[in-house]
């Protein structure tokens, strides 16, 4: 419970998500996205929930990352907005 | 429309940081749910839990011993769900079942 | 993916890094009485190591290390697993997933739990691995064959 | 004030993230980036529930012999933390089965925009 460090993780997270969502991209917005898993896992391990910040590690930036690359490949990388 | 989405959308946010000046402290000790009894008298699951998990279940890791032990029921309605996830994917993309359709 | 990488650095690493990835997988689920870890997160590291020779080698070499065909039923295995210890203490007396009634008499009570979870984590990573796995092998399938 | 402010100035950055997270499931147009949008949204209801398990000056929820459990200031509340695994991991299943039913949409009209998809499907 750092309140400096929490608040610069914050920070990250916010742009994160808004990177992700903005980019047209849609391979940079996964990237994005995998970012946005990372940090949040180091916020739960801030907040002592080592166990909910090492699945997040593991699930949220790994399987979901390659999950979403094999999706994007079948479909279209383009979008419209 | 579309001001009429970002309007909601501003509606919701100011809506729920109302509800937020409410909550407890954040890290608050004397919090309703980090108490060792509640109102009514009886105890409350995640005291017990810390002080009898050691004894139970022989296990250090309290979270392990929830997961497992005390909420098993809870973990194995997940698992069902995680099953049926795979099930459903199978289902709708399998190659084999295509080419049968196919030669019908 | 169909055909194998081009870069024989990526096709060496995966083939070095991808039986340790599997063993600190398999540590994760047994240690995790003692630290954090346990089925979810094993299993998940386990499905990773997998993944990772799915990715780089083509189809007849990772047929070689996990086939294709055997990824459900394992999952169901797995869920059959957590199930039967449910059942066999709900056999032998006590309630449905009552670990302290397994039929482990050599054991202090606090002791038959203690498997009781461990049983319960093998099921649980074996399900979870297996389940993760098979989304991605059936992401995968051509549409016009 | 400035107490207060320290009290609750999480609640608001998850606010944020989640109101970030509908924003992408009503107006963006792509289904992926709705689909990013509902990580996003969820991911911020996990943090609601972790941070509302923390307690000031207390150690993370695994046992040492050296801290007492008997009082039970000592520990983080454990049972939000369970709660939340299976949810992460419930997560990534239900987004498999998203990504099956977008591949087969893909197959059928060519197209993840919705409006154009609202048309070829007439």
């Amino acid at each position: 419970m750092h309140w400096e460090l929490e608040l610069v993780l914050y920070v990250f997270l916010v742009i994160a998500a808004l990177v992700s969502l903005y980019v047209k991209d849609l391979l940079t917005a996964v990237v994005s996205l995998s970012v946005f898993s990372y940090v949040l896992a180091m916020l739960f391990v801030s907040m002592g929930a080592i166990d909910v910040g090492f699945t997040e590690a593991v699930v949220g930036a790994g399987v979901t990352g390659v999950l979403f690359v094999v999706m994007i490949y079948k479909t279209s990388r383009r979008s419209n907005d | 429309m579309k001001t009429i989405n970002y309007l909601s959308l501003v509606a919701v946010g100011l809506l729920l940081i109302y509800a937020s000046l409410g909550l407890p402290y954040r890290g608050d000790s004397d919090a309703l749910v980090n108490q060792d009894t509640s109102l009514i008298g009886t105890p409350v699951a995640s005291s017990y839990y810390i002080q009898n998990a050691y004894k139970d279940a022989n296990t250090p890791n309290i979270v392990t011993a929830i997961l497992c032990d005390y909420r098993g029921f809870d973990t194995l309605g997940e698992e069902v769900v995680i099953f049926t996830a795979g099930i459903v994917c199978f289902l709708l993309l399998n190659r084999e079942r295509k080419i049968e359709k196919k030669q019908r | 993916m169909k055909k194998s990488s081009d870069s024989p650095i990526i096709l060496l690493l995966s083939r070095v890094i991808s039986p340790y990835i599997m063993l600190f997988g398999l540590y994760v689920i047994f240690h995790g009485h003692y630290s954090p870890g346990g089925g979810f997160q094993g299993g998940t590291m386990l499905a990773a190591s997998i993944l990772l020779i799915r990715i780089a080698m083509e189809e007849k070499v990772y047929e070689m290390q996990f086939k294709k065909s055997f990824d459900i039923p394992l999952g169901a295995l797995g869920v059959l697993i957590f199930f039967g210890v449910g059942l066999i203490a709900m056999l032998l007396g006590g309630n449905f997933l009552d670990h302290h009634f397994l039929p482990i008499d050599w054991l202090a009570p606090a002791d038959v739990r203690f498997m009781g979870i461990l049983f319960v984590e093998v099921g649980v990573g074996l399900a979870v691995m297996t389940i993760l796995v098979a989304i991605y092998d059936n992401l995968l399938e051509d549409d016009d064959a | 004030m400035l107490d207060f402010i320290a009290g609750h100035y999480d609640y608001w950055f998850i606010i944020l993230l989640l109101i970030i997270g509908l924003y992408g499931m009503i107006m963006k147009k792509n289904l992926v980036k709705k689909l990013i949008g509902m990580t996003i949204f969820q991911a911020s209801i996990i943090l609601f529930y972790i941070s509302g398990a923390i307690k000031a000056d207390a150690t993370v929820p695994i046992l040492t012999d050296s801290i007492s459990n008997a009082d039970t200031a000592n520990y983080i509340n454990p049972l939000p933390h369970a709660l939340m695994l299976t949810a992460i991991v419930v997560g990534v299943a239900t987004v498999g089965v998203a990504f099956a039913i977008l591949i087969q949409l893909y197959n059928r009209y060519k197209t993840l925009n919705e409006q154009e998809l609202i048309e070829r499907m007439k």
